[in-house]
């Protein structure tokens, strides 16, 4: 019984969040964030460099065929210093996608140049996530057409990957005749969302036969999983600021840390959030090892880690009084990390929805 | 219990919907942001003035409609232009801080010189109050005055200067008193934000946009006599200014209206073929929200009955801004929540461009972070609470820190 | 427009709870509250001479003919002293019943009683209040059977009402034959609960012909209502009684209530109860004088100074401390009053249900 | 990340199973309260310590098993019993306090005397710490020791003193040194409870049961070797034996338990022919607290791995009391939430009454309240979060406030 990251997780986490500080200080950050596509070439390379595209790509396609849990332990790297770089779709979600669904030909054809950070594959939902805004798709033989919205990873995708509400799963060229990618800006400028219009445009199933809609759903709960990791690092970096700012700040002739206005709000964070770490192992080890709870601790993490990052997101701001609403130490960016990683692939309540039925409490 | 009105009101009821019928058209459009008002706004702002529908109770005097107080005409007035959705008059830092301000301490030269222009909007002024290094504590302010020949000598920095860019006037928050102990050592000037030596920088905040600014003072030469009240007595008069601010942020109308639009949203936008306010967690947290509004919704009535028999409401007032302000987050909260993922994009270049439902909600839910913190955080805001509105004690005094300055 | 109680609301309150402190202060309290009846003999009498229970009861049968308002006003008395006195229902929603519903004969027959102090009506309800429990009623010709469990003010009753499902409601003698009331202690010890089984028991139908569940409902509307402002002025209690130790008690050297930790648990208690007593107001004048506004903020009402009583009774109680848990200071008698009251006639679940349905949000 | 039982662990769950299906029929029913262990219980005890189910870390030579400390193997044989539903032998302040800090710091000869009829349920403690003057501020503790001829002579009196009524000895924190500062004015003395002089009456508290009492002692003679480490180092020894408690009080499978009581009431319940589950707003609080149980579950692995490794945990540990205690109030209240009218008939006479379900689930309402108060209010525990776990500074020292007594 052992219950913790290896030394190795620790480590790559340990080494991608010493790169990213260094490569991605404040204003590199506002630089690489001020485009909004969620995609900086120089750090893309460099993070390929360190092996991040391939974390779960298997060996033998340049990988390092690593699990979901090593995946939790770098998006929680990625999210303590706000990443420009996409993750959770087009390298967790997509390599998952192939391996779950895709034929060997398929894995064969994708898997390396994920790997070797040359494909970037935004990924889409139609239905499924409860979220808002148009989500159709149809296929008629290879051709895909319809509309989809809120699409993740795909301010700078090379190729699409399109979820249908029947299990199956499409893969497309960005650049395909027919297919039209609107990447938006978001509230978080690391990230952004993009439409996805499709029409009559080549595609490629994953797989020669329906696998059934679990298949697809295990791929989602590992984004959501990977989406809660980033939210407990994010939410760590601002605790850890808020912290450090009421060990400085003096007010009333006294350093803010020392009222305990301002402790018991710490310490408020720090117990919403400490338990969400070892949650989000549990649940990524769960994708990897107990297939029984991986679904059920997909939904809940996703959902109870959204909620405390709020919280700890507020209150952190708050300790930073008017310097944490200005834009001049940058605390936004991770507030709004947090609030986009909270609505991506369904919020709380859509989350809970979905723990509800797999416990069988309501019908789908 | 009578919500009715009186015969008194239901007539200024009446003459303002005759009002609005007849000249809402030349209303200019309600909104208008970080700019000066501009001609239309200029000439819609004296006609209301000349109606008494602004600066209704400043005295004939200095240029108002010289009313007597009544808190409900000021209610019925307010509401009549918001449910018309007309532009009510510019509500800007002069007009609510400190022309109350003036009237309660000014020399009857500042009144006579200032009062006028700045209700009919000839006159815009900001607020030099906080400070990086202060925040909350204002009376830590360390911006210096230094009395020399007949003028101030003003050096130091202010932060949250909002219309400083455009203002023609600001009233200052500054220490003359360098020895005096903390709170009697400032004084409170009135200055031209053209005299030399002022630079404006424009603040961005996590909106996106500049809404504020910074305000440096270098050998800025202000003359003695724009002092309000005497040398040391600063800390009383922004005390004068921020009863008015306290007032204008614990607005339970905003509340309710808020509420409109977001339960509005929840009953018009669906997911997957089903109304939002179907969903039935969103649905109850939507029902939460509207109990807690109900109950400020309630005690802002007895709010404007305190005022209206001029009782000091004491506690009741005092829990407002905390209430109301958090109250305001978990509003917008739920907005964003029920947008998802389609409210993500978002694009605030200025303040001139008008965002779509999805931005106006971030941009209210950044915001509201912001006037959590402003005009006090929520820290400030329960030690007031308890202290005035409980009479729990104070802190002890600490050892080894200076009671004066710091 | 004047919001606020009238002078003599106010001091009729006060009357109330001066004569409630005299009479019932903490080891009369205890002697009273025993036997859990929720009645005392000596206590009614008193309060029939200061017209408690003839509040409601028009002038003409020997009451003050006064609302809902009043008899909030009233309550937040009751509630603010623990006072082991039937109310809510007993006094308020059985006349209102009569009011509403009955025939003049009945009026007559029964509202004299009512504020004579001589009449004591224990109040149950078939559905509708979304209780726990069996709550079933059905009348043959006048003769009635069933089971209804969570009746209120039945602890020492003269007649019993009951409230059917199709709008109608009936009265019995407790005494009748084919009647069966068994009183139960509640947690709070001030207040019974009762289960009532009827077999056939002679039953008067109130009203000559239906008058539709609305007359009804606003009965049970009424008494959400005055639930909610006993609930305010037993949380007034825990507040100002947590105050008061917060500035006696001394500990670490310090008066507590100088700590920020104990003085913004005051601040927030006071934050969230003080607009609750407006809120109290308008419901109940909404009641009186507002039709269009009465059942929706009645549900509220009732929903949301449910949630805020049960907040302000466990922080008041953490504030003292140890002494809170225990008996000696008998502030568990309050803090269990608004628990009694936070789910009879229904708990903040049920009201906010009625809530969404009375406005075409979901059907019922 | 391995969450499979080592073969040495998985070895020891296959000779607990052989265990309880053996011995099970022997064991006294679980639960007990508030009266001495009767002899079915004293001989079970006496063979869970044979077979190192009980008291296993304990060194031979005092009466225990002998094994060395492996935090896994205590979760093992917890779990194994809870799953059983069998006793798992005692759990008193004297096994899970006392003994552990005679261990650390008691003389051999103490050890020998307490430590062997101690863990087989032969001498039962009370603690004696808290004082109705002192709460959550221990070092505050006014009860006097004097030395004179050999014995201390006690006078004053302690609260929460749960078994007190019955235990045979108490360990006591009391002031020896009045003249030192506060904190090092204190010894830790055991004495037996029929010494002359001590009288005990019971404490009722909210949950209308007796659970605690209140001791009173007048000139209680006790020698003076009685005392556990030096004269003055009473409030090092106590913190020694309140580190116990707190590992006690934040146990994250009584969480597990209660979420699965909860949920299985949910689904049996029904309230006009519906499920209580299928009840929107419960089913989502039910979902919203089950995602914290998961967290709390979690983190409860990740404090095991530490303390298997003899790590530690710092801020992990430090927030486990007041994280807990918080979530168990808000599972018991939405228990008596969906229990709705129907739970609220309670009657508490005695411990010896089993209550129904509804005074059950009310009986753990009330007492959770207690649980967030003892040991360390909120306040409190939020004080040593924010200065042990985050390094945040200590409140300044205050002025005209004596730092040593008071």
């Amino acid at each position: 019984m052992e219950f913790d990251l290896s030394e190795d997780q620790r480590l790559f986490g340990e080494s991608l969040s010493g790169f990213l500080q260094d490569r991605q200080p404040l204003e590199a950050l506002r630089r690489m964030a001020e485009p909004g596509s969620g995609f900086d070439a120089g750090l893309w390379d460099g993070l390929t460099e360190l092996g991040l595209h391939g974390l779960l790509v298997p060996e033998q396609f340049g990988g390092a065929g690593l699990g979901v849990l090593d995946a939790a332990a770098a998006a929680e790297a990625l999210g303590g210093t706000a990443a420009v770089v996409p993750f959770a779709a087009s390298t967790v979600m997509a390599t998952l996608a192939l391996l779950r669904l895709g034929s060997p030909a398929q894995q064969a054809a994708y898997l390396p140049g994920i790997a070797a950070g040359e494909i970037r594959i935004g990924v889409g939902f139609a239905g499924r996530t409860g979220q808002t805004g148009p989500a159709e798709a149809r296929l008629d033989g290879t051709r895909l057409s319809g509309r989809i919205s809120g699409a993740l990873d795909a301010g700078a995708p090379t190729h699409l990957l399109v979820c249908l509400p029947d299990g199956r799963a499409v893969l497309t060229g960005a650049a395909e005749a027919g297919v039209s990618v609107s990447s938006h800006r978001t509230i978080d400028r690391t990230r952004p969302v993009a439409d996805l219009v499709f029409d009559g445009a080549a595609a490629e199933i994953l797989g020669s036969s329906n696998r059934g809609p679990a298949a697809l759903a295990s791929v989602l709960d590992a984004g959501r999983v990977v989406l809660a990791a980033d939210t407990v690092g994010a939410a760590q970096t601002m605790l850890d600021r808020a912290v450090a700012y009421a060990k400085e700040r003096a007010q009333f002739g006294r350093v803010i840390g020392s009222f305990q206005g301002v402790k018991h709000a710490c310490a408020d964070m720090a117990t919403m959030l400490e338990p969400c770490r070892a949650m989000v192992w549990y649940a990524a080890h769960a994708q990897d090892s107990i297939p029984a709870e991986a679904r059920l601790w997909a939904c809940q993490v996703k959902a109870h880690v959204g909620d405390v990052g709020r919280e700890v997101a507020r209150i952190s701001t708050e300790v930073h009084g008017g310097m944490g609403f200005t834009d001049l130490l940058g605390l936004h960016y991770w507030f709004k990390r947090i609030a986009f990683n909270r609505q991506a692939l369904g919020g709380p309540e859509r989350c809970r929805h979905d723990a509800a039925v797999e416990q069988g409490w309501i019908v789908a | 219990m009578d919500l009715r009105l009186s015969e008194k009101h239901s007539a200024l009821q009446a003459d303002l919907q005759a009002f609005i019928t007849r000249y809402a058209a030349e209303a200019p459009k309600a909104g208008g942001g970080r700019k000066r008002p501009d001609a239309r706004t200029l000439d819609w702002q004296k006609r209301l003035v000349e109606h008494g529908y602004a600066a209704r109770t400043v005295p004939r005097a200095y240029g108002g409609f010289g009313a007597e107080l009544d808190v409900v005409e000021l209610a019925v007035i307010a509401d009549a232009f918001v449910q018309a959705g007309v532009h009510p008059g510019l509500s800007n830092q002069g007009i609510s801080m400190l022309v109350p301000t003036l009237l309660e301490v000014g020399t009857e030269a500042q009144r006579q010189e200032w009062i006028g222009p700045t209700i009919r909007g000839d006159v815009i002024w900001c607020q030099g109050y906080s400070e990086p290094g202060a925040g909350s504590d204002l009376a830590a302010a360390q911006t210096r005055a230094e009395l020399k020949d007949g003028h101030f000598i003003v050096n130091g920095q202010k932060i949250w200067t909002s219309s400083a860019h455009y203002a023609d006037m600001m009233f200052l928050l500054c220490r003359t008193e360098p020895d005096r102990p903390k709170h009697q050592g400032l004084s409170y000037l009135i200055l031209s934000m053209k005299t030399p030596g002022i630079e404006v920088r424009p603040l961005r905040t996590m909106t996106g946009r500049a809404e504020f600014n910074e305000t440096f003072f270098t050998d800025v030469k202000v003359p003695a006599e724009n002092i309000v009240m005497g040398r040391g007595q600063g800390w009383h008069v922004a005390n004068i200014t921020l009863k008015h601010e306290r007032l204008m942020l614990g607005d339970s109308n905003r509340l309710t209206q808020r509420l409109h639009k977001l339960t509005e949203m929840l009953q018009r936008l669906e997911v997957g073929g089903e109304k939002l306010i179907a969903i039935p967690s969103l649905r109850d947290r939507l029902l939460q929200l509207q109990g807690e509004v109900f109950a400020w919704r309630a005690h802002g009535l007895r709010l404007l009955t305190d005022q209206s028999r001029g009782v000091d409401s004491g506690l009741r007032r005092l829990i407002t801004k905390y209430g109301a302000t958090m109250l305001c987050f978990r509003l917008s909260s739920l907005a964003v929540d029920a947008l998802g993922t389609a409210g993500l994009p978002y694009e605030v270049e200025s303040e001139t461009v008008e965002g779509d439902e999805a931005t106006t909600w971030h941009v209210d839910h950044f915001y509201d972070i912001g006037l959590i913190i402003g005009g006090g955080s929520s820290n400030i805001q329960k030690n007031i609470i308890g202290e005035r509105g409980l009479d729990l004690p104070r802190e002890p005094k600490m050892i080894g820190v200076a009671a004066g300055r710091n």
